[in-house]
């Protein structure tokens, strides 16, 4: 995979590789070895239908399965011993699926709680400044909790939060799920100017339009392996892709 | 008056025991049976194998905060051998976890201390009555009370104020979540129990003095803690400290009017409580 | 028919849902869209009983449902689908489908009969539209994501609804399994002749499967009309679609 | 594009992971637990005839446990209602008898007939009243339940004779003979059991169970939740009044304890013990609980610290319960004879 | 909730012995100490078993009984009926025992009283004492050396009644020997004449850590005396919280301040208060006495307190009987014993033999600081004799 490309220039840029990856519930393997790598200020799409394990390795990659086989690094780093907090820490950041949140703490508590890990005292107010100004429909609701947001609110706060945590690597998870089009058109922006700041995204999606609009590179998981990867452009016009995959 | 008054003092010593309890519940969803035990190690600690010490009131308060902080440290074995390994399973199961332990300390301290009961004289700095309305009211109860406003504040103060506080919030809403967010959750829970503990113990160090000691203690501690916890709403504060007046007052209360039936009190005033609000008094419903 | 009348709904000072009217046909199936936080979702709990208007009301044939609990609401003909997947995990595939359809024939109660033939008939028939079939053995909780979509709507139909309620049906599916949800609806809409209330964020389906549309904003309807005059309104690309459609 | 250099050999399709596929059972399995059962059945039904008298008593103070187990464990697991309460049940059933042979001369009979009534009834208002409230809350209530009938038994001491408890209640006619106090106590406990087993497979049960996995989709198919669980906690209530009548029948004392926490949380303990989720699970914790508490009893003062002990470890190591453990062990086993036979 | 057994004295452990049987085969018999021995009453317990152990000891040593070594096996009741019919069914049927000697609590007494009966097989009470063991709950094979409730409040009527206390409160452990002791205690103070106002009656559980409620109810209805049969760790418990709000300066407060309760209270003993006791051994000047209080403070280094002096008795009883008996057979044991007067440590003592009820009196005082003893004894006592308390009563 040495056709990685747009590596921005960033001071902590560093690259994730994964090698040869598994992952077990209970009894049954679902992951089964899987690798792949990101890179400095690029954007990955990883692909694949409904339990492909798209998200087994996001959560297998930050330490939250209970069982797993294979190596991790960053930049030169073993971190797949480490703890999900520790991974967390170092930044590789995973954004999980879903309606996430401290739903019983208000919006700005949750955000707190990223920015205390990441900014000194005298940074925290304008770093969720910069938060509100990228989302600003959580700006309205910064004293609500995070409970009754609407789903896309949520999807959002949870962008928040992982901004906030100034990630190396960012795992996002379906982030366009529940996703208004005119929202995920600002979500593309987003991404981009994240990745531009010299952050390896790596994005699991089923919005194969958003994904394809925003990664060069992509990597297709079948049933726990990695059936194909490539450049975005010749994955595109895969026949298998399109037809027995469904992307 | 007095009534009230001695009702406040018996509210206070629940309301630290209880605090400790809604925290570890607060945070970890464990519902720990063993928590009456602590109080009782505190006050075995306190009354026989510090019994001697005591006098002045610096010396008695060091005596109390060490007592404390051995029983913490207990706490925090048990945290780190037991529960660490059932956080991610049923509840019922942590449960009766912490009533196995319950069996077995409640044995080893019968194993160190025997059967019998014990009983500490109060430091002499707070053996005296201060007369109000004309009537002798125990200065230990006084001292009561002020720990307990003190340590009611300062959770607050921790719980809304620090990093901290928000994690212990944002931890029962979403472990998972919060691991995400780059936070040692293991070390939070640890932190958490061990505080608990050590409040658990507080209590029953405090108490120790005033009551004799033995073989049981625990079990009456503990129910009533439970019902203290669940009047004022599971996991919070505010509700620990509601819930211990309503129970301290109905007692010393019911004790006036409806002797008889004052055993019953508080378990009538939970009834009651929770039919009407099923969330206790200042509890969340919880999703 | 069922129709809503200056339907709203607060929460303290926050008006999620604000004097909503719209009307839908025996048979329609009509998409409610709109951005995120629109009230889609507050809308779909007071149609089924799982919040209380704050004021208007829910008219099924002219009866008033607003307000009246879940389960009754249910018996009267109004099945729901819910935005997360809400199956019954520990449960096989077949007897999620079976509790749904015993439920409907208020057997709940029964101490015997669980494996009446009837009931597995009817339980068998509805597996069989979804393509669940050969999966009834499954324990519900192991199946892949799109399944469990679909062993949802199944469930809903176990009831034998009259109105059904989808409260994006797709959400998290890939475009395959999407088109096969699509398809799926399509075949049991036209099948049980159901009235059918969906929200989606994804285009393909609503103008896949609805006749009308009604699209909210900020609580309150923008526009209503037919997929064509919705896609072609400049208020609703300006607020929901963008221009990228 | 190119194909992914995978350690592996590229697999395209993969199996269904073992433990996602359902466990059907073969008829021949069927056949083999049902022989079990009866075996187990026989085996029980004669114990008075190669057991000594203290040893048959023994069995019997387990049969009623595993009764009152299993009708808790009906609550627990099925109706996943967590309840710290079901000793209240227990003791009405058993002060139903005792009570009524105090201050009444009804017959022996109608008393053990009520015994159960009368603890459903109380089921029915206690549940109505604790229903309201969910989980913890629900779990804590309902201990406050236990405590305030623990209580109530011995404020009210002129009628229930307070912590004494009522002693030496006198049983009619048969029942005083060892062998058909356990013939009626091994008969009437199997039969409770054997009701708790079909509940659970009617619709009643798969209602209950819905509800458990998750009570909003089950009320939006038109379920009553409240008034469905409120059936399944007087349901459970009857057979903790049916294990609280046995008791009597075994030891002929009623007494404020049997209503306390504790006593309602040993039939949960006993249900993890064994398992929860299969049905042999609290018979046998039930079994394994009584003979800790007999035997370890004898031998040394500190028997509950040797049950801490044991609970914790088996917590620890067989979350699942001993019966499941012992399956898996088996399967284990089992599956290393098929290959050397079979390959 | 323990089971225990240990051999008296020397070797531990007799579990799972069910060689010997109680009658006259073999060369031991065994007896049982079925009491608390954990729980919040064990204070009263643990003495028990302890001046139990002694006095076999001591038979043993002197060449056994019938020429039979004696062996004593404990169980723990932990306070609880139901262990104790449990225990009492594994001594009996299981370890083949001869006598029982009994409980701390009445509940747990009445549970074996029955099954004792059943099988035969002697019980003597020496601590609990409810009065329906002798009256409604008799049988054959029970006695008791202690006296009963109703003797007891008789007592304390009787002392009301010399003191001329009128306005009075009363707490007590809210189970059957506070109710029933409490019931008798009013009633014989209006056979007495006495024309008394009660102002206040509490009921406190068995237990209770915090008294502060039921102290702060009694001083506001300023009674002139209060009766109050707590005992134990719970009456220690009471007095220490009780001196911090005067109650003992502010009324005439009468409990069961005995050796236990003083010794453990130590220097806060409450001076004035009064006390009663079935048997002080500072008020018994005979010369056994002497030398049990030295055998028993060289065995275990303490004073033998009431609880510890019962016991001794009530083992000194069988023995008596045994030997009027010459024989260990319960049911010639029994009638011996019967309408007997049997020598204890605390004087002669007759059985009545219609209740098997021992005829013993009460002793009442007043606390006081003592330089003869490390703690607070009494001054001003009073003996009520049996006659005193047992002729006015039932
Ligand atoms: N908790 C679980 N227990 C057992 N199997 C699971 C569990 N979670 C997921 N699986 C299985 O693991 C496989 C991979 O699932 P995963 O969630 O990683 O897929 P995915 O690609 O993220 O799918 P989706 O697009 O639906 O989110 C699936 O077969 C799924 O059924
Ligand atoms: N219980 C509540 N209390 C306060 N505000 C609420 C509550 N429930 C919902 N809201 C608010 O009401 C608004 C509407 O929410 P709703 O979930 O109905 O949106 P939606 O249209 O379904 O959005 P999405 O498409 O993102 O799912 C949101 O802003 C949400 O924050
Ligand atoms: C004062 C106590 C020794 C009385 C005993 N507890 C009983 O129940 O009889
Ligand atoms: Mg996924
Ligand atoms: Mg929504």
């Amino acid at each position: 995979m040495s056709e990685n490309t747009q590596t921005h220039p960033a001071a902590d840029g560093q690259q994730l590789v994964v090698e040869d990856l598994h992952a077990y519930y209970g009894r049954s393997h679902v992951l089964q070895g899987v690798s792949l790598k990101v890179g400095a200020g690029e954007v990955v799409a990883l692909l694949g239908r409904n339990g492909a394990g798209k998200t087994t390795t996001f959560r297998a990659l930050t330490g939250l399965m209970p069982r797993t086989t294979g190596s991790v690094t960053l930049g030169d780093r073993q971190i797949g011993r480490k703890s999900t907090h520790q991974i967390a820490q170092l930044g590789v950041v995973y954004v999980p699926s879903g309606r996430r949140s401290f739903p019983m703490m208000t919006v700005k508590e949750n955000l707190l709680i990223a920015v205390e890990n990441s900014f000194r005292r005298a940074r925290r107010k304008q770093a969720l400044d910069e938060a509100f100004a990228m989302f600003p429909a959580l700006a309205r609701r910064v004293n609500t909790n995070a409970g009754v947001l609407s789903g896309g609110e949520n999807q959002m706060l949870k962008m928040a939060c992982a901004f906030l945590l100034q990630p190396t690597i960012l795992l996002l998870d379906e982030p366009t799920e529940g996703l208004a089009p005119i929202v995920v058109a600002e979500l593309v922006e987003h991404v981009r100017t994240l990745a531009d700041t010299g952050v390896g995204i790596l994005l699991a999606e089923q919005n194969a339009r958003f994904a394809f609009q925003l990664s060069a590179r992509a990597y297709v998981l079948n049933k726990g392996i990695v059936q194909m990867s490539g450049r975005v452009s010749e994955l595109a016009e895969s026949e298998e892709l399109t037809t027995h995959l469904g992307i | 008056m007095i009534s009230v008054m001695a009702g406040l003092a018996t509210a206070a010593i629940l309301f630290i025991v209880t605090v400790g309890l809604s925290l570890i519940f607060g945070t970890m969803r464990v519902i720990n049976l063993a928590h009456g035990t602590f109080y009782m190690l505190g006050a075995y600690l306190v009354t026989v194998t510090f019994g001697a010490v005591s006098s002045r009131a610096l010396g008695f308060t060091v005596m109390l905060l060490v007592s404390a902080a051995i029983v913490a440290v207990v706490g925090l074995l048990i945290e780190v051998l037991v529960l660490r390994r059932l956080y991610g399973s049923d509840h019922l199961l942590q449960l009766l976890a912490t009533w196995a332990i319950l069996m077995i300390l409640d044995q080893v301290a019968i194993m160190v201390w025997g059967p019998q009961n014990f009983t500490a004289a109060l430091p002499r700095a707070f053996n005296g009555s201060v007369q109000m309305n004309g009537q002798q009211f125990p200065q230990y109860d006084l001292f009561l009370i002020g720990v307990a406003l003190a340590i009611a504040l300062a959770l607050w103060l921790i719980l809304q104020r620090t990093r901290f506080g928000r994690l212990v919030r944002a931890a029962v809403q979403d472990v998972e979540l919060i691991r995400v967010l780059g936070v040692n959750v293991n070390r939070l829970y640890t932190q958490v129990f061990v505080v608990g503990t050590f409040l658990a113990a507080l209590g029953g160090a405090l108490m120790g003095p005033a009551t004799s000691v033995g073989p049981g203690i625990d079990m009456n501690i503990i129910v009533e803690a439970f019902i203290v916890s669940v009047i004022g709403g599971l996991g919070n504060i505010w509700g620990a400290a509601i819930g211990a007046i309503i129970i301290g007052l109905f007692q010393s209360i019911g004790n006036l009017y409806v002797p008889e039936l004052a055993s019953l009190a508080p378990y009538i005033v939970m009834i009651l409580i929770l039919v009407i609000r099923p969330h206790g008094l200042l509890g969340k419903v919880e999703g | 028919m069922m129709r809503v009348v200056e339907l709203t709904k607060s929460f303290g000072g926050y008006t999620a849902v604000n004097g909503v009217n719209f009307t839908v046909a025996d048979g329609e199936v009509r998409a409610i869209i709109g951005p995120n936080g629109a009230g889609k979702t507050t809308l779909f709990h007071l149609l089924s009983g799982h919040l209380k208007p704050t004021r208007g009301q829910v008219l099924l044939d002219g009866v008033e449902i607003g307000g009246r609990a879940p389960h009754h609401i249910a018996r009267r003909g109004v099945s729901r689908a819910f935005q997360t997947t809400n199956i019954f995990p520990s449960f096989t595939v077949f007897d999620n489908v079976l509790v749904s359809v015993l439920a409907h024939h208020r057997r709940q109660f029964h101490f015997w009969g669980r494996r009446d033939a009837e009931m597995v008939k009817r339980v068998l028939n509805i597996l069989e539209m979804v393509h669940l079939a050969d999966a009834k053995d499954q324990l519900a909780s192991t199946l892949a994501h799109g399944d469990q979509r679909a062993l949802e709507v199944a469930i809903a139909l176990g009831s034998e609804p009259r109105v059904l309620l989808l409260d994006e049906p797709t959400a998290g599916m890939s475009p395959y399994e999407t088109q096969e949800m699509i398809r799926l609806l399509q075949h049991v809409i036209a099948d049980r002749g159901l009235t059918v209330i969906l929200s989606e964020h994804d285009m393909d389906v609503v103008f896949g499967l609805a006749h009308r549309i009604t699209v909210i904003e900020a609580g309150s309807v923008l526009a209503e009309g037919t997929p064509e005059e919705i896609r072609n309104n400049p208020d609703v690309i300006r607020a929901y679609l963008g221009e990228a459609q | 594009m190119h194909q992914q250099n995978a350690a592996e050999p590229v697999q395209t399709e993969l199996q269904t992971p073992p433990a996602l596929r359902m466990r059907k059972r073969t008829p021949r399995q069927g056949l083999a637990s049902l022989a079990g059962w009866v075996v187990t059945l026989v085996v029980f039904a004669s114990v008075p005839f190669w057991l000594s008298v203290d040893n048959t008593l023994l069995i019997e103070g387990m049969i009623v446990a595993a009764v009152f187990a299993l009708a808790t464990n009906f609550l627990v697991h099925h109706a996943g209602l967590t309840t710290f309460g079901q000793a209240v049940f227990y003791g009405i059933g058993a002060y139903t008898i005792g009570l009524f042979s105090v201050h009444t001369h009804v017959s022996f009979w109608v008393a053990v007939v009520l015994g159960p009534f009368f603890a459903a009834l109380a089921a029915l208002v206690i549940g109505a009243l604790s229903l309201r409230a969910r989980a913890f809350y629900f779990a804590l209530l309902t201990l406050g339940f236990s405590q305030l009938f623990y209580n109530l038994s011995m404020v009210f001491y002129g009628f229930t004779r307070g912590d004494t408890g009522i002693y030496g209640i006198p049983l009619p006619g048969f029942l005083r003979s060892p062998l058909w106090s356990y013939e009626f106590i091994f008969i009437v406990g199997a039969a409770g059991g054997l009701a708790l087993w079909w509940i659970v497979r009617t619709p009643f049960g798969l209602a209950i169970m819905a509800i458990r996995d998750n009570r909003r989709r089950a009320q939006s198919l038109g379920m009553n939740s409240y008034v469905q669980l409120l059936a399944a906690f007087v349901i459970s209530g009857f057979f903790c009044g049916l294990a609280g009548v046995l008791f009597i029948v075994y030891q002929q004392h009623a007494y404020p304890e049997m209503l306390n926490w504790q006593s309602s949380g040993a039939p949960i303990l006993m249900s993890v013990l064994g398992g929860m989720s299969t049905f042999a699970g609290p018979v046998v914790g039930a079994v394994i609980y009584t003979l800790l508490e007999n035997f370890v009893g004898g031998i040394t003062t500190y028997w509950e610290l040797i049950i801490g002990v044991v609970v914790l470890a088996l917590i620890l190591i067989y979350p699942g319960g001993i019966v499941r453990g012992v399956v898996q062990l088996a399967r284990k086993l089992g599956s290393f004879g098929n290959g050397g036979r079979g390959q | 909730n323990t089971a225990a057994s240990s051999g008296a004295g020397s070797d531990g452990n007799t579990a799972g012995n069910s060689s010997d049987s109680g009658g006259s085969t073999s060369s031991t018999v065994t007896v049982a100490a079925i009491t608390s021995l954990t729980s919040s009453i064990s204070d009263l317990g643990v003495p028990g078993y302890q001046a139990e152990e002694l006095a076999i000891n001591q038979i043993n040593a002197s060449g056994g009984l019938l020429g039979k070594k004696i062996k004593l096996i404990k169980f723990d009741d932990a306070a609880q009926p139901n262990l104790g019919a449990q225990y009492a069914d594994t001594a009996i049927l299981k370890d083949h025992v001869n006598a029982v000697f009994g409980p701390v609590s009445s509940a747990v007494a009445a549970a074996i009283e029955p099954i004792a009966a059943q099988n035969h097989t002697l019980v003597f009470f020496h601590t609990s004492n409810d009065i329906s063991l002798t009256t409604t709950g008799f049988t054959k094979y029970a006695f008791q050396v202690t006296p009963n409730t109703n003797m007891e409040s008789t007592a304390i009527a009787l002392l009301f009644k010399k003191e001329g206390w009128t306005k009075i409160a009363t707490i007590s452990p809210n189970y059957s020997y506070g109710h029933d002791t409490i019931a008798n205690f009013l009633k014989m103070l209006t056979k007495l004449g006495v024309h008394y106002t009660l102002v206040s009656q509490q009921w406190p559980q068995l237990g209770t850590t915090d008294y502060s409620s039921y102290i702060s109810t009694i001083l506001s209805k300023h009674p002139q005396a209060v009766f109050s049969p707590v005992f134990g760790g719970d009456l220690v418990t009471f007095a220490k919280q009780g001196i911090q709000y005067g109650m003992f300066q502010k009324t005439n407060f009468v409990s069961m301040m005995d050796p236990t309760v003083l010794e453990a209270l130590g220097s806060q003993a409450p001076v004035g208060a009064w006390g009663y006791s079935r048997a002080p051994f500072f008020a018994i000047h005979t010369s056994d006495m002497t030398n049990f209080i030295n055998a028993y403070k060289q065995a275990y280094n303490q004073y033998p307190d009431a609880w510890a002096i019962l016991a001794y008795s009530a083992v000194q009883t069988w023995e008596y009987g045994v030997k009027q008996a010459d024989s260990f057979d319960p049911d010639k044991v029994a009638d011996a014993l019967s309408g007997a007067t049997v020598p204890t440590v605390r004087g002669d003592i007759k059985i009545d033999p219609s209740t098997h009820q021992a005829e013993v009196g009460e002793w009442v005082g007043q606390v006081a600081k003592s330089s003869q003893y490390p703690f607070a004894i009494w001054n001003h006592i009073t003996y009520f004799s049996p006659s005193q308390i047992m002729s006015t009563g039932q």
